[in-house]
């Protein structure tokens, strides 16, 4: 790999979705056909810029741009192998949501708008994964905030500017809080690069005080993002967007740069050392753990889908935070590999539900009685989803919760798997009885609003061929999981790296 | 104040004299602007009286002051008698004017 | 130790004079009263030794800040009940009052009683500052900035007056006043160029020969004379602008001439012809004060009439 | 340090009192005017004690008996500033009465004398 | 290269007053040609270090002395960019704001006073530029007609009333030390009590005519009254004078036991400026009157950095507040000119007129959006590199946890008032008609200066290497 292509390869990464978004927001309403093929484009040139580098992240180059930021802290965008897995995961899944918001959005207006910020919210995500120093990851974290908004009030009805003013409310609060956190950490050692051991080791003797406020503030902030127990009261809130951008946010974007946000923390910045020097580990671990179960129960009371699915991610997303708080390597490749599970499988869900809602008026589960008769397809992607997200075995889903259990094992905390074991239960209590309801309960009634999208599939072929897409995905991860292009033995090769070091 | 070498005592028993009954002549001016009943005599007072205060004042003074000092003081006088005149007539045209308005709106 | 019975009275005389014009009941009482306490002001400056601030005390302060207050009270809505204000809301602005007094009196008695070293170094610079005059050669050589700063803050005034432009109900005149300002009119430019001339070496200047010059323009133009002198007028605009445009090309004047080893510095007038600059910038700025404060008090002649009328307007 | 003479001092109460009077018009004074003739007063204080301290340079016995030159060009700089303002203020103000006056009493009553002639 | 910088605008308002015709053309021009003099003024400095004048030629004690370090010229390359861009926002919108002529003239004025209060270090010469602003600043707010007599007189009345306060320092001053040069008063300055109350009663009158908290209460009046490009002007660099003369007179010529007395005053009006200006800009109901509002509660931050400079003499905060005033200005002309584009096409001074405004202005609103982000802090834009420089301070002055508490309080609340009207904007269920066709180039205009300040952070490296530079 040439120098030049080492240094610039981040960057170019970022404005491919970048430059074809800002180009998108001058268009006019009606240059739909320029609008999708700028669109296309980026993502072809996202995807191959993004294939370019997992091959030379695989053969061990390193990847190292930087920009004069601040007075010691410079803008470093870095390619690891941490920061490359939710680099590879975003750049699918927004092949995916593209091709499905196109379909979604065919005669709304304000399309440009629409596709304008939300190549912008994925630029910002990918800055995120690639941000080489907390600074940076700072900045991202903002624009990432600052890109989504526009999304979530996109409908501009009073609902929608309630449930922004809301999710306004938690992030900006965040990022005030997440500045202080980085300010605090700058004084104490300046803002290295993310190094695998951590680089706080060396302040931990002289002031323990200061460095659990930062890790505090800063899990804090994060957990606004990643949905953790106090702070997940915007999740919910935000499902009045429209159904693309609900996946996007609660699949890709927003949830997971909270949970990544977790784990460059707690293994790039403090370090299994300090983190164990400090105990910051236990109560982390509780927290993640009562999410879980509080989201999970959450769930069940839910009539609409989507909130159901929201709840169901504030417990998935915590998954993550418990396998990287429980600081084994077995735990780590669990809590990893879940990141990339978990966002597939919820994406499938969300797109189910978003053509349930676009073709037959499908918002409460009660209405979805002989759907898999009507829409034998999309019922059948929901029902993998939904296999996943409990982890029985064929499904990718399996693999996270047996190596999050392997791990709990590992460290001993074996409490942790009594906790699995309850959490699956419920997960199965609030998806089994949609699955049962589509195909074995008649439909009772009329649709409530029903469209002829397309005369000969189900629904409109952009909105099918998505959920298709990451249904199939999910099954592959999960049968396939050994081999060498699946996300487990990635994941493998990162706690490899991350803990060979010490 | 005695710039032109010693006064013979006749000048500064004159002087005082003069200046005295210049101060007179201010303090009856003021007394009859504050006593008078309406505002013409009150302005015939007070034009009056002062300009001859002033006069006899510029009289006293020259005593002290050499010849060019002199001549300025009588400038000054006259200038102050020019300008009283002018204004009193003025106040007096404006009174007279705010009389008629007064029976106007009572007719 | 007579002049201590002199000055205790005016002392008493401005400080009773002030009061009552802050404590009196008719808005028109207050604005008399203010112009007497202008008057004694001038005394005061002749008896404290500053002829110039007399001179210019007398026609700026007293007469055109008078002329100016007696417009304004004209156009004031006639004041129906006297103001008398409660007690309590008299209190609290006295004890405010009473603490800073109290603080600015501490710190004035502990002032030292020797005078500045500024002196010594004036009088070692009047030598080559073209006039022998301090005062003068303060003003418009050794901070000569500030002079220029100063009439800029004069014709903004006008500007930002004429921007406002209330306006003008044209005065009444008639033959009498006006025989008498015609008389008055050459005094006055005899008076003010003498003024003029005398500020290299007496008490004199610019501002106070350009007062006096605009005291004789109003006195005329409040009986309709001088309709020539407005705004719209070029040769006017010239002549207003041209106080502080011959002072800036005089500077880069200056800087032209200055031999070529030393320095650019601005504002310096070559020794051998600081008189004659000084002369005709002094000239110039009379003429420009003259005519602004003209504008200010008088206001524009009412046939151009400014382009807001009174109401709603703009 | 009472070292200046009584003369000195009674000019500087006088200041002092010029200030204070002047400052308490400024705060109270109920119409915009009389505010606008309390810093004339707050001025004239102001520009007095600057005075007396130029005076300072006569009233000491030392050799050179001359005022001090450069606080007379300051308050003479002051004083041509503090009249503008003052004109500009009077007229902002008259433009205000002008404005209120047409608005509540459109029929042009105006205080003062109607010019008949 | 301080003559150029002087003369341009002076020969150019005089021009302008001759010939009206082309008095925007000649303003433009002006600007335009002070803007390159300025940077060149500035790497002048940068290489060669402060450039010290002394006026007419004269010793130091009696010459007016004129100094253009690294800030200065800084400063006046600002003054010179913000007029040429506010003139060119007045240029393309007077015909429709029917802004009178003498907006151009009194701009060119506003620049000159600007340019000589930055340069000059003589408190007298500091009293005659600050009575030029002032009246500078009033004859603009008077500009929009009768609506705005009447605050421009209560700002005209008070900003005389602090001249004069400031005036009596002065006097005070050269009364106990008999010189006005702010470099040699310093080498001679006891701290004794005239040199205090002169410093008190000179804070008082420059307080009241920077509208720092206590003393505010005129700025909402006079900036939401006047036209657009007016407060614009006003609020980014008028403001800013009187503030700049406090710092210098506070870090040069106070002394330790006076510093130390006044240094918590200055925070703690700070933090009461943050706090109450930003609650009373959430609660106003008119667009203009909140973006003054925030106005004075980002002043705020300048007298809290000042306050915490003068009590911890950490380096990083006069890095911080001049972050602040340099990234205030552009933020503020941003916000001003987006706002007063958005209600003259929508037509209303209400907050509410905003609504839908993201789709029928995105421009103006967008340009708002950004600059709001700077005023909250958010990054890379120049107020979060204020913010992050006054954080570190204070972290490294061993974690003060009751400001820092503070800066998050108010942080927040800036954010609440500038998305409260930017969330209006993205309301679609009944948007407000634009008037007439909205026009592009305003909006641009507008768009300019917020997207300088939302890079600032990216050039930072030059700038703090200014400003640390300065001992200021």
């Amino acid at each position: 790999m040439s120098p030049f292509w080492q240094q610039y390869l981040p960057l170019s990464i970022i404005l491919s979705s970048l430059l074809p978004g800002l180009i998108i927001f001058t268009l006019k309403e009606t240059q739909v056909k320029l609008r999708i093929s700028l669109n296309l484009f980026g993502v072809g040139v996202k995807l191959l810029l993004v294939l370019l580098m997992w091959q030379a992240v695989k053969a061990g180059q390193q990847f190292y741009f930087s920009l004069p930021f601040l007075p010691g802290a410079d803008l470093v965008l870095q390619g690891d192998a941490l920061s490359l897995l939710f680099v590879v995961l975003s750049s699918v899944l927004w092949l995916a949501t593209t091709i499905y918001a196109i379909g979604y959005l065919e005669q709304s207006p304000l399309r440009s708008r629409f596709f304008g910020y939300f190549s912008l919210c994925v630029s910002a995500t990918v800055g995120l994964a690639l941000a080489g120093n907390l600074v940076t990851f700072l900045l991202f974290y903002e624009l990432l905030t600052l890109a989504t908004f526009p999304l979530v009030v996109h409908r501009g009805t009073p609902e929608s500017l309630a449930a922004g003013r809301r999710y306004l409310a938690y992030t900006l609060s965040g990022g005030v809080i997440l500045m202080l956190g980085v300010a605090l950490l700058h004084s104490l050692v300046q803002s290295p690069l993310f190094t695998p051991g951590g680089y706080v080791a060396a302040a931990v003797s002289g002031n323990e005080g200061l460095l659990m406020l930062a890790f505090a503030l800063m899990i804090m902030v994060l957990g606004v993002k990643a949905a953790l127990l106090p702070l997940h009261g915007w999740l919910p809130q935000a499902m009045v967007a429209p159904a693309p951008v609900s996946a996007l946010l609660h699949a890709v974007a927003v949830v997971k740069a909270g949970a990544f946000g977790i784990i460059r923390l707690v293994y790039d910045v403090f370090g299994v050392e300090s983190m164990q020097a400090l105990q910051l580990a236990q109560p982390l671990m509780l927290l993640a753990a009562a999410t879980i179960l509080y989201g999970s129960w959450r769930a069940l009371a839910q009539q609409d889908i989507k909130r159901r699915l929201a709840y169901s991610t504030i417990s998935q997303v915590s998954y993550i935070t418990l396998g990287v708080a429980m600081l084994g390597p077995l735990a780590a490749v669990g809590g990893l590999v879940h990141l990339v599970h978990q966002g597939v499988m919820k994406i499938t869900l969300f797109f189910c539900a978003g053509n349930f809602a676009e073709t037959l008026g499908i918002h409460k589960i009660r209405e979805l009685n002989g759907v898999g008769r009507r829409m034998p397809v999309t019922a059948m992607a929901f029902t993998l989803g939904a296999l996943g997200m409990i982890g029985i075995p064929p499904t990718a889903g399996f693999i996270s919760k047996w190596y999050l259990g392997l791990g709990a094992a590992e460290v001993g905390q074996n409490w942790l798997i009594l906790v699995f074991a309850l959490s699956g239960l419920l997960n199965a209590a609030y998806f089994l009885p949609v699955v049962y309801r589509m195909w074995f309960l008649p439909q009772s009634g009329r649709w409530p609003a029903e469209q002829r999208l397309s005369n000969r599939f189900e629904t409109h072929w952009m909105l099918l061929l998505p959920a298709i897409f990451t249904a199939i995905l999910l099954l592959l991860m999960g049968l396939f999981a050994s081999t060498e292009l699946s996300p487990l033995s990635w994941s493998q090769l990162i706690v490899e790296r991350e803990f060979r070091h010490d | 104040m005695d710039s032109a070498g010693q006064l013979s005592v006749l000048s500064t028993v004159l002087s005082s004299l003069l200046l005295i009954t210049g101060l007179f002549f201010f303090i009856a001016g003021s007394i009859g602007m504050l006593r008078f009943p309406d505002s013409f005599s009150r302005l015939h007072a007070v034009t009056k009286a002062d300009s001859l205060g002033l006069g006899s004042i510029v009289a006293g003074l020259m005593f002290y002051g050499d010849l060019w000092q002199n001549l300025l003081l009588l400038l000054i006088w006259l200038l102050v008698l020019a300008s009283g005149s002018v204004s009193c007539q003025l106040l007096a045209r404006f009174a007279k004017a705010q009389q008629d308005r007064v029976q106007q709106d009572k007719t | 130790m007579r002049l201590l019975l002199f000055d205790a009275i005016l002392c008493l005389l401005l400080l009773t004079l002030a009061l009552a014009s802050i404590l009196s009941r008719q808005l028109a009482h207050a604005v008399i009263l203010y112009i007497a306490f202008g008057l004694m002001m001038a005394l005061a400056w002749a008896r404290l030794a500053a002829p110039d601030l007399a001179l210019a005390e007398a026609a700026i302060g007293a007469g055109l800040t008078g002329a100016l207050c007696f417009s304004a009270l004209a156009h004031q809505q006639p004041q129906l009940k006297p103001d008398v204000l409660n007690w309590p809301k008299r209190l609290w602005p006295a004890v405010f009052v009473l603490l800073m007094l109290g603080g600015v009196l501490a710190a004035l008695l502990q002032l030292p009683p020797s005078a500045s070293q500024l002196i010594a170094v004036t009088q070692a610079g009047i030598g080559n500052s073209g006039v022998s005059h301090p005062v003068t050669a303060v003003l418009l050589n050794f901070r000569s900035w500030d002079t220029l700063l100063e009439l800029v803050v004069l014709l903004l005034a006008l500007l930002g007056a004429r921007q406002v432009a209330p306006e003008v109900k044209p005065a009444t005149s008639w033959p009498l006043s006006l025989g008498w300002s015609r008389l008055l009119a050459p005094m006055v430019i005899l008076l003010a160029g003498y003024l003029l001339w005398a500020g290299a070496s007496q008490p004199g200047g610019a501002f106070q020969a350009g007062a006096l010059l605009a005291a004789g323009a109003v006195v005329l133009r409040l009986n309709q004379q001088l309709s020539w002198l407005s705004w719209s007028n070029f040769w006017i605009r010239l002549l207003i602008v041209s106080g502080v445009l011959v002072f800036v090309l005089m500077a880069l004047l200056a800087i032209l001439l200055t031999p070529g080893n030393t320095d650019v510095v601005w504002l310096r007038w070559p020794p051998h012809l600081a008189a004659g600059i000084i002369l005709l910038v002094e000239l110039f700025a009379t003429l420009a004060i003259a005519l602004t404060l003209t504008l200010l008090v008088a206001g524009e002649p009412a046939s151009t009439g400014a382009e807001h009328g009174c109401g709603e307007g703009a | 340090m009472t070292d200046l003479s009584s003369q000195l001092l009674l000019y500087i109460g006088t200041a002092a009192g010029l200030f204070g009077i002047g400052l308490y018009g400024f705060i109270v004074g109920p119409q915009t005017l009389r505010r606008i003739l309390a810093l004339n007063i707050i001025g004239a204080g102001i520009f007095m004690l600057m005075v007396v301290l130029a005076y300072r340079g006569l009233a000491e016995e030392a050799a050179l008996t001359l005022t001090d030159p450069v606080l007379h060009a300051l308050i003479l700089t002051g004083l041509v500033v503090a009249v503008s303002a003052t004109a500009f203020a009077l007229a902002l103000l008259t433009r205000l009465n002008q404005a209120k006056s047409a608005q509540c009493k459109p029929d042009q009553l105006r205080h003062g004398q109607e010019p008949e002639q | 290269m301080m003559v150029v910088l002087l003369v341009l605008p002076l020969l150019g308002t005089l021009f302008m007053l001759l010939w009206p015709k082309i008095a925007p053309l000649l303003a433009l021009l002006t600007a335009s040609v002070c803007s390159l003099a300025a940077l060149q003024l500035l790497f002048l400095v940068s290489e060669q270090g402060n450039q010290q004048v002394l006026l007419a030629g004269w010793p130091s004690g009696l010459a007016i002395s004129l100094e253009a370090n690294s800030l200065s010229s800084l400063l006046i390359l600002l003054t010179a960019l913000l007029q040429l861009l506010v003139g060119l926002y007045a240029f393309a919108t007077h015909r429709r704001d029917k802004l009178g002529a003498g907006f151009w003239p009194l701009s060119c004025m506003l620049q000159l006073g600007l340019t000589a209060l930055w340069l000059s270090r003589d408190l007298f010469n500091l009293y005659v530029c600050l009575e030029l602003l002032g009246i500078v600043a009033v004859a603009l707010v008077s500009l929009s007609g009768d609506k705005a007599i009447k605050p421009a007189l209560n700002y005209l009345l008070l900003s005389l009333f602090g001249s004069l306060c400031y005036l009596l320092g002065v006097a005070i001053l050269y009364g106990a030390y008999g010189v006005l040069d702010i470099t040699v008063l310093a080498a001679r300055w006891q701290a004794d009590l005239p040199s205090s109350i002169a410093l008190l009663l000179m804070t008082l009158g420059l307080m009241l005519k920077a509208a720092l908290w206590p003393l505010h209460g005129w700025l909402p009046a006079a900036h939401a009254a006047a036209p657009a490009p007016v407060s614009a002007l006003l609020s980014a660099l008028v403001v800013k004078g009187p503030l700049f003369i406090l710092c210098l007179l506070w870090l040069q010529l106070a002394g330790a036991t006076q510093v130390a007395a006044v240094a918590p005053w200055f925070a703690g009006c700070g933090l009461a400026a943050l706090l109450l200006g930003g609650v009373s800009a959430l609660r106003t109901p008119f667009a203009k009157n909140m973006v003054a509002y925030s106005t004075v509660a980002q002043l705020g931050y300048a007298m809290l950095a000042l306050g915490l400079l003068l009590r911890f003499n950490q380096p990083l905060f006069a890095a911080a507040l001049w972050l602040f005033v340099l990234a205030h200005a552009l933020a503020k002309a941003a916000c001003f000119l987006a706002i007063g584009e958005i209600t003259a096409t929508l037509g209303g001074k209400r907050i509410n007129t905003l609504k839908g405004a993201s789709q029928t202005m995105p421009l103006a609103m967008f340009a708002f959006a950004v600059a709001g982000g700077s005023l909250i802090g958010l990054p890379p834009s120049g107020g979060f590199l204020a913010k992050w420089a006054l954080l570190q301070g204070l972290w490294l002055q061993g974690g003060q946890l009751f400001w820092l508490l503070a800066i998050v309080l108010a942080t927040l609340l800036s954010a609440a008032y500038v998305f409260r009207a930017v969330v209006l904007a993205f309301d679609r269920a009944d948007p407000v008609a634009p008037d007439f066709a909205p026009r592009i180039l305003p909006q641009w205009l507008a768009l300019l200066p917020a997207l300088a300040v939302w890079a600032m952070a990216l050039y930072s490296e030059p700038l703090l290497q200014l400003l640390k530079q300065e001992g200021l």
